[in-house]
């Protein structure tokens, strides 16, 4: 054994509270969320792309010069050139101005479909959730009744009964069923929630039952929500288009990716590029979306977190 | 396939096609004629005779009693045999020809048919006799059944009173004088009654069958007996219907198709793509791209044929905007035709400016070879639209500058092509016009029913001639008919109408005519013609003896075909 | 006595987003046949870790083995370095484990019985009705009663101490070397407790399995382990046989665990002796010792250089520079008696 | 058990009552009838006889209570107005069979490829078979599904000519419809059985598993599948009845006889008789199909079977 | 200790309905008391309703029937501002510090909610409050701004303790506070709880399944079997002198870590086990796992008595 000096062999004072501090970096949860999220290379590509389609829907109806619903009857069918970047339609229109207007009726759809569902959906589960019992059967059961119901029949008696196509109308229709599924899903999240004894702690402490809601209930389902909400976005963009098939999609001259893949299916053995421009924006939209949702849904789930 | 779905549902829907075939002739001398065609070429078919077709949609019933759809029409014109058949002669006019009856008279004064029956057989073996014809007009009037149709048969003696109950059915002007022979008496004499005779409601039902099955009578193809060229054999609801040739039919050495097969196609690509890898045999196309790629295949041959029907918009002369004529004026002139034609139509439908459509003539000639279109006139006097509909808000009062106007323009179609052609309405106004447009695309029956109920500025309709006679188009919008609801009322227009109706000389008729549509489009301008529509069909060259004009009622009975 | 397992050098590391974090640092130990060792620490002291890797079930990533770990087997086979296809015949052939939570170990969707005889067709290949006949007499060595009926339980409705016996028997199944058992009864209540540790200490002498008892309760092996081992931060602080860690132990560690229960057969209402603080974040790199910052001894030399092992007997040695000759001499009866307060 | 489902069936013909009478007044509410598909205004002699034949020219109050006394007594939805002498209740028998098939193939197909897809995908993580799988599976729902339909239709049936374009009868006719049916639902259960089987590798029983010393294989098949399986039917009820009402596009561009048709028709058509059968059949389906998957859960899951047993 | 009672349990009973015909009798008859600046425990195997005597004796369950009284008041009769002042006095220490601490909350949001139900204090009042608890608990101010996930289990405990402190409370029921905590770490909250208590004067209702846990920090000690209480005596003589069969094999299985006396121990086996408290058997519930059980046990539902001062047990044979 080596020779110390033996004056390290002096007793020290410990102080306790250093063993305490803790070592890793202080790290707020959203914090975390973001890194997590950016560690993932598909879900940041989506984002990517989505802020780019966004973005676009922005200014891209402006980028080519041309009104998105301006009828040139000497254009018409044209194949994307140097003029028109993605070609023209039956009216002569430029396909490139209109597949960016269109996106905005589509993001537009898309992202309040998913807010409305998610704000109702939220208060809904939440108040059932919280105050259970009977006042959540019964709020329970009109859910499922609500669910029940066909959708397409919601929507075309929504329609046909306000006697309009706009956009309230179609997002009422859209949505007047969407938010069950949110609702249930926050019901249930909640009642695990309010089964968990942070809740019970504060019950014990006398805070009051919306303050239980607002303070530990939501922040806590906020994760699902986020999750859900980035699912829901193209899950309606995806209901628009089915209704734009079917000949219920919004009034003109607004329009939406949905109308103009279906006016562009009947052609599409002709005038492929037609079809092709919107088809690909809606998967694009969809695709990224998913992904993003996947992506959240990994960086937000506590229980992934080391 | 625009002007085909539009058609379907407008016209095809709508009503019971009745064209006259010309003046006269009408007693059955050009007998046989078209089986003469057909025997000409018997030799060399081939010798499995089958064809493939196709239904927009489902036939509602065989009952022809009930339903009132053109799929269901076409499917009785086969099955069944009616008194007469509208058949086309060599030169493509459609003849009435005999066909349950083997001759008809009529009385001096017009109001009695009487109908000599032929030898006939139902499929179960028992004779057709004229209590079965009977019996199926009866039925069809008898406030029981709720025939929507029986409104044709008004100018039977006693009709009227006999559907509002009144009158028991027994009292009803038809009656078999034997096995043989009908007779009808009319309430009045009626010209075109011989037109009425081919209908579903006049055709021959089965007493004891109609009651053995009841209300499931014609929903099934064995709740059902047939006496026509065909048999249903099978009918699987909303997908086929498969045919054979009927061995009792009285004609059957005439009928060449052993079976016929009738898809339901509503999609019009699987319609163009069943057509293009053969499995159906004939098509009407739509699409000019379509129309393009089929013309160039060497083994279909094209039908184009001119439908006797107009479309047009039209105004709710109501309308705090649209009582004013200036205004009517500007925006049916603002309407580029040509290019609404062009890009809309693909050039397939005609421009139109006249509000009879080329095809129906008076006399032998056609009416719009003899009338300039009002429209044109109108146009050349007034090149800039806007000014006139400045003038018009200026005469209501109303703020003169277009950009504070808006206009709602109704259509009564949900689908891609009313969207594609509000789209294409909202902006061709707005540029010729300067007003702003808003487009409200309805489901039809909200459509009707908010039109009916005068809640609209600006609506959009075709209408397909009943008959060929300038009034069929003209008559529409009298006073008191309420088939075009502008709410609009003139009486000089009324007084032209009913002058003509009773006018026999044909001069002074199309003078009357002629003038009524100068007051309806270029005095009033309240109805707007927008284009007269075609119809492309693409057939097998193999395909033969089918007709080929949107009306005749020959069916598949003198198809075969040649080279499959 | 044969050693059927030697651990030498072990080093594991997990990768996390933070860094490196070096859950196993340096671990050796053997292991002889028939033998029973109790691994000892707190939560987070690589006590798991170390078991797991011994049957290779740590999920590596985010887990690595550092290179130079050995774990010998039998004398002979690395399990470092064992073919995926050797490793499955080990694992549960040759040792097996068994987990702290009865209920999510077993799987929900299989019957009991079922889960038995997998292991039993596995390993030993037999058919259906044997393997059967096997699962009913194993079930009734973990003295489980109709265990004809049983079997064709599922988990859910076992008693929790029902369930562990139903691991215990599976991990028998196949007559392993080495028992591996990772807080048996930490889920269990306390007469439950006994049951099971009685039935391991049983089967132990019945079928001369060795067995690695991993618990943070010294009190529970005070009857059963033949060595114990304290780990603390990732090392072995202290080592020896029952005797001398219950009763001759010098690390301070060992005796704050020791000392943290209270005894039943005295009465005393004074503070126990408790430790303070929390261990370190293996994340960081360590300087001196690792136990220092809770440590009442610590002197400065602790600090600064990490203690040598000493060895106190064949069997005992630490790791603690209180051992070093220059150091202060603590009085461990003095300790142990709970005067060592606050 | 009995009684929990006796309770379940008296809950479901409760919402199912509701459905109907929402239906029933809402529909009668809205502008148009049966006879506005006829573009003239028929004489008023003529309509009344009309609605007289079907009861339409009593009060709705009326009519729901014969509807609902002949829907009670003999099961009996009425007439269609329509088709007329068609029987509502017949015609969504022999149609829903039609759908029944359709959906039922492409279900299955659904489920077997998206299940396999998904567990590779999921033992894959990360790895590149997870990207590409789980890729196509998105892009699978990402296409309008009109837009599949129309290229396979061009594809396997213009172009190559191997399949028919539309019709029904033969198994042939079936293969385009149920590919592009099922395409959305190979990547529901692609994606969410990735995600069970993620959930599941994580649990402490294939822990225990991989400690026995069960090849990668058998935990797989054994332990993992089952399940990460489990969940997965409580999705099947609410896709069987979405698969249902979305045949709708596919049916009308491969000419298939299936109910959907008739819903949307119905509406147009003013067919009141018609909407609500279908109605009531679509919302009893759902109703249905979220029992069995209940039972069915309950069944398979033997954790809940035997709480239920308990009971 | 006072000789005042602070805590008054009279026949309290709490029945979950846990589906048709089945009730599940957690906390079936109990009564005791709990003296100012005492502490009472109450140990139990999991499901005897221990928990849920805690839970309802603080008014976080409604009793079923049966009365608490704090300080005379009964906590079960209160009104709204009664019930919001006694939740001020009287708090609950949970069991797991993983679960019951809201993950989306700092450390200094979670201690600082009851401050902010009961109290009206200025930021920096508040702040100077939270970091007091903080250092009376052992922790950092700089853990304040941490969230419980950063924490180790034994300092989510004491955020636990912080944040039942922070109303200044009187009574407090501690809630198998260390059930699933490491036994170092046992120690250390054991130690701090003991010390508030002699620091502040508070009174514990100490709930445990870990007998030497709960004798080590009682002055008496409550047994439970399915819901009743069995034996309820000064904490060493129940260790000293057990008389219920249960309490004697419950001491038998605690481990000593001394091996000369575990080897020479003999353990009373408990046949079986704890049966469900859903609809339990007339008479004794101890009865099928009783060695000395007669015919009275099955039929007679044996009733606490006074068998020593201060012993109460209920059993037929004592």
């Amino acid at each position: 054994m080596e020779t110390i000096s033996k004056e390290k062999f002096r007793r020290i004072q410990i102080d306790y509270k250093e063993s305490e501090k803790i070592a890793r970096p202080q790290i707020g949860y959203w914090q975390d969320v973001w890194r997590r999220l950016k560690s993932n290379k598909v879900a940041i590509l989506s984002l990517i792309i989505l802020v780019i389609i966004v973005f676009m829907t922005i200014i891209g109806p402006y980028l080519s010069g041309y009104d998105f619903k301006e009828i040139d009857s000497a254009k018409i069918n044209q194949r994307p050139s140097k003029e028109n970047w993605f070609g023209t339609d039956e009216l002569g229109r430029d396909i490139f101005a209109r597949v960016w207007k269109a996106g905005r009726v589509s993001m537009v759809i898309g992202i309040t479909g998913a807010l409305i569902s998610a704000v109702v959906g939220t208060m809904y589960g939440g108040f059932s959730a919280y105050f259970g019992g009977r006042v959540d059967t019964i709020m329970m059961r009109i859910v499922e009744i609500l669910i029940s119901v066909p959708y397409l029949l919601v929507v075309i008696l929504i329609s046909i009964i306000t006697d309009s196509r706009s956009l309230g109308t179609m997002m009422i229709s859209l949505t007047l069923t969407g938010w069950c599924g949110t609702a249930r899903m926050v019901r249930g999240q909640m009642l695990q929630l309010k089964s968990q004894e942070y809740i019970l702690a504060a019950e014990a402490l006398g805070v009051k039952p919306l303050k239980i809601i607002m303070k530990h209930l939501i922040p806590n389902v906020l994760n699902v929500l986020i999750v859900s909400i980035s699912f829901d976005i193209p899950g309606y963009i995806f209901s628009e288009t089915f209704l734009s098939y079917i000949g219920l999609g919004i009034q003109p001259p607004n329009t939406s990716w949905g109308a103009l893949a279906s006016a562009a299916q009947r052609n599409f053995i002709f005038y492929p590029y037609q079809l092709f421009f919107p088809a690909l924006m809606i998967a694009l939209t969809m695709l990224t979306f998913t992904l993003l949702g996947d992506g959240l849904r990994d960086a937000l789930d506590p229980r992934l977190r080391e | 396939m625009k002007a085909k779905k539009y058609l379907s549902l407008f016209i095809t829907l709508i009503l019971v096609v009745t064209w006259l075939a010309g003046c006269g002739g009408q007693n059955g001398q050009k007998d046989g004629q078209a089986n003469q065609e057909v025997a000409k070429v018997e030799t060399g078919i081939d010798s499995e005779q089958y064809f493939n077709g196709y239904l927009v949609a489902e036939p509602s019933t065989l009952d022809p009693s009930k339903g009132a759809d053109n799929y269901s029409n076409t499917v009785l014109n086969n099955v069944l045999e009616p008194l007469t058949r509208l058949e086309e002669d060599g030169s493509l006019n459609n003849v009435l020809t005999p066909a349950g009856a083997e001759s008809w008279n009529i009385s001096d004064d017009g109001t009695v048919w009487t109908f000599h029956l032929r030898d006939n057989k139902w499929s179960d073996g028992e004779p057709v006799t004229a209590h079965d014809y009977e019996y199926g007009i009866k039925r069809s009037l008898d406030p029981a059944t709720g025939s929507p149709y029986a409104y044709l048969l008004m100018p039977i003696k006693n009709a009227s009173d006999v559907n509002s109950g009144k009158l028991p059915v027994d009292e009803l002007g038809v009656k078999a004088i034997d096995d043989k022979t009908l007779e009808i008496k009319l309430e009045y004499p009626t010209p075109y009654f011989g037109e009425l005779t081919y209908q579903r409601v006049m055709m021959p039902q089965r007493k004891d069958i109609v009651e053995k099955y009841g209300d499931t009578y014609g929903t099934e193809p064995n709740t059902i007996v047939y006496n026509g060229p065909f048999i249903l054999n099978e009918w699987i609801h909303n997908s086929e219907l498969k045919f054979t040739k009927n061995p009792n039919y009285w004609d059957t050495s005439n009928v060449k198709l052993e079976s016929i097969s009738m898809k339901i196609i509503a999609e019009e690509n699987a319609i163009y793509n069943s057509l293009s890898n053969g499995s159906i045999d004939s098509a009407g196309v739509g699409s000019p791209e379509w129309i393009e790629r089929f013309s160039a295949e060497e083994n279909l041959k094209h039908i184009e044929t001119i439908e006797p029907s107009t479309y047009y918009l039209f105004f709710n002369t109501n309308d705090k905007v649209f009582k004013n004529a200036n205004i009517r004026k500007a925006f049916s002139l603002a309407i580029d035709r040509q290019e609404l034609s062009n890009v809309i139509f693909h050039g397939i439908n005609a421009p139109a400016y006249g509000w009879v459509p080329p095809s129906i003539s008076l006399g032998n000639d056609e009416y719009r070879s003899m009338v300039k279109e009002p429209l044109l006139l109108l146009a050349e006097e007034n090149p800039d639209s806007k000014k006139l509909l400045i003038k018009g808000l200026e005469e209501l009062g109303m703020d003169t500058d277009p950009k504070n106007l808006t206009v709602k323009i109704s259509l009564g179609g949900t689908d891609q092509w009313f969207r594609t052609y509000g789209e294409y309405l909202q902006q061709m106004y707005n540029r010729n016009l300067g007003v702003n447009i808003t487009i409200e695309q309805l489901e039809w029956p909200i459509f009707n029913s908010n039109v009916m109920k005068g809640e609209f500025q600006i609506g959009y309709m075709g209408w397909g001639a009943e008959y060929n006679d300038p009034a069929s188009m003209l008559s529409l919008l009298k006073s008191d008919s309420n088939a075009i609801a502008t709410g609009w009322k003139n009486e000089k227009y009324d007084k032209l109408i009913d002058l003509a109706a009773a006018e026999m000389d044909e001069q002074k008729r199309l003078e009357y005519y002629k003038e009524a549509e100068h007051i309806l489009l270029y005095e009033e301008s309240v109805v707007a013609p927008s284009v007269y529509p075609k119809s492309n069909t693409f057939r097998y060259k193999y395909i033969n003896g089918l007709g080929v004009t949107p009306f005749g009622t020959s069916g598949w009975k003198y198809g075969y075909t040649q080279g499959r | 006595m044969d050693k059927i397992l030697e651990v030498k050098d072990l080093n594991i590391s997990f990768h996390t987003y933070a860094g490196e974090v070096k859950a196993v640092r340096g671990v050796s130990f053997d292991l002889n046949k028939g033998e029973s060792l109790a691994l000892v620490g707190e939560s987070g002291c690589g006590k798991t870790v170390t078991a797991k890797s011994i049957v290779r079930l740590l999920k590596e990533p985010p887990a690595e083995i550092k290179e130079g770990s050995k774990i010998i087997f039998n004398g002979k086979e690395d399990v470092v370095k064992m073919s995926k296809k050797r490793l499955r015949s080990f694992r549960g052939e040759d040792v097996s484990m068994i987990f702290q939570d009865p209920m999510t170990s077993l799987n929900p969707t299989m019957t009991i019985g079922q889960q038995i005889m997998e292991a039993l067709m596995i390993h030993k290949g037999m058919q259906k009705n044997e393997a059967k006949k096997e699962t009913i007499k194993l079930l009734e060595t973990v003295n489980i009663p109709n265990a004809e009926e049983r079997i064709n339980h599922y988990p859910h409705q076992l008693s929790g101490g029902m369930r562990q016996r139903v691991m215990i028997a599976m991990a028998l199944s196949c007559n392993p070397k080495i028992l591996i058992a990772d807080e048996p009864t930490t889920a269990l209540d306390v007469t439950i407790q006994a049951q099971i540790m009685d039935l391991l200490g049983e089967l132990k002498n019945k079928f001369n399995t060795a067995i690695i008892l991993i618990t943070h309760d010294l009190g529970v092996v005070a009857n059963f382990a033949d060595k114990i081992q304290v780990m603390y931060a990732g090392e072995i602080v202290e080592r020896g046989n029952r005797e001398e860690i219950f009763y001759k132990s010098m690390h301070p560690y060992t005796w704050a665990l020791l000392n943290s229960v209270p005894r039943l057969d005295t009465e005393n209402k004074e503070q126990l002796y408790a430790l303070r603080g929390t261990p370190p974040d293996l994340i960081l790199p360590l300087k001196g010792c690792a136990f220092s910052s809770r440590c009442e001894y610590a002197m400065e030399i602790c600090l600064e250089r990490k203690p040598v092992e000493t060895r106190l007997s064949n069997t005992h040695s630490l790791s603690c520079w209180l051992q070093h000759p220059d150091a202060p001499k603590v009085n461990r009866a003095e300790v142990l008696r709970g005067e060592m307060n606050e | 058990m009995t009684r929990y489902i006796i309770k379940r069936v008296g809950y479901m013909l409760l919402t199912l009552f509701i459905i109907i009478t929402i239906t029933f007044f809402l529909m009668h509410s809205i502008p148009g009838d049966p006879l506005a598909h006829m573009a003239k205004n028929l004489p008023e002699q003529i309509k009344e006889n009309y609605y007289k034949k079907y009861g339409l020219d009593q009060p709705v109050m009326v009519q729901y209570v014969k509807f609902l006394k002949n829907l009670i007594t003999e099961g009996d939805l009425g007439q269609s107005l329509r088709y007329p002498g068609r029987s509502v209740t017949d015609t969504i028998l022999e149609h829903s069979k039609v759908s029944g098939r359709l959906g039922a193939q492409a279900i299955i197909i659904g489920i077997t490829i998206g299940i396999i897809l998904g567990v590779v995908a999921a033992l894959f993580r990360n790895k590149w078979p997870d990207y590409l799988i789980m890729f196509i599976a998105i892009l699978g729902v990402t296409v309008p599904i009109f837009i599949i339909a129309s290229i396979l239709q061009y594809s396997f049936s213009v172009k190559f000519k191997i399949l028919p374009t539309t019709g029904w009868g033969k198994v042939k006719h079936t293969i385009l419809p149920t590919i592009a049916l099922s395409f959305g639902s190979i990547a529901t259960y692609a994606r969410y059985m990735r995600s069970n089987v993620l959930e599941v590798i994580n649990q402490d029983y294939i822990l225990t598993a991989q400690a026995k010393g069960v090849s990668p294989f058998n935990i797989v098949i054994k332990h993992i599948l089952r399940n990460a399986i489990l969940p997965v039917i409580t999705i099947i009820g609410p896709e069987i009845a979405g698969i249902f009402t979305g045949s709708f596009v596919i049916e009308r561009i491969f000419g298939i006889p299936g109910l959907g048709s008739y819903y949307i028709t119905s509406i147009n058509d003013r067919d009141y008789t018609m909407i609500i059968g279908t109605t009531v059949f679509y919302a009893a389906l759902f109703v249905v199909a979220q029992l069995i998957t209940d039972i069915l859960y309950g069944i398979v899951d033997p954790r809940i079977r035997v709480s239920e047993k308990d009971e | 200790m006072s000789n005042e009672n602070l805590i008054e349990v009279v026949n309290l009973k709490k029945y979950f309905n846990v589906g048709k015909n089945k009730i599940l009798k957690a906390v079936d008859d109990v009564s005791f008391n709990i003296k100012k600046g005492e502490t009472l425990g109450l140990v139990g195997e999991s499901g005897c309703g221990k928990t849920t005597c805690g839970r309802t004796i603080l008014g976080l369950y409604a009793a079923t029937s049966g009365h608490v009284y704090y300080c005379g008041k009964d906590v079960h009769a209160m009104d709204f501002n009664e019930k919001i002042k006694f939740k001020k006095n009287a708090q609950i220490i949970l069991q797991d510090p993983y679960a019951s601490l809201d993950p989306r909350m700092t450390i200094g949001e979670i201690i600082g909610e009851g401050i902010d139900v009961h109290f009206k204090l200025t930021r920096i009042e508040r702040q100077r409050r939270i970091n007091e608890l903080l250092d009376t608990v052992g922790l950092n101010q700089e853990h304040a701004s941490r969230f419980p996930h950063e924490l180790s289990g034994g300092q989510r405990q004491r955020v636990g303790i912080a944040r039942a402190l922070a109303v200044e409370p009187q009574f407090i029921v501690c809630d198998e506070p260390i059930s699933a905590l490491d036994v170092s770490i046992q120690a250390q909250i054991v130690n701090l709880l003991v010390r508030l208590q002699k620091e502040i004067g508070l009174t514990y209702l100490f709930i445990s399944h870990d007998l030497s846990m709960v004798k080590h920090i009682s002055d008496r000690v409550g047994v439970m079997y399915l819901g009743s209480m069995v034996e309820l005596a000064p904490s060493f003589n129940i260790y000293q002198k057990p008389l219920h069969p249960y309490t004697k094999a419950l001491i038998s299985a605690i481990p000593i870590p001394d091996p000369k006396i575990e080897d020479e121990r003999k353990r009373i086996k408990l046949e079986g086990e704890v049966p469900s408290p859903i609809n339990p058997p007339e008479g004794c519930k101890f009865f099928k796992r009783c060695v000395q059980a007669t015919d009275k046990c099955k039929n007679v539902s044996p009733q606490l008595k006074e068998v020593e001062k201060n012993h109460f047990v209920a059993c037929h044979q004592c």
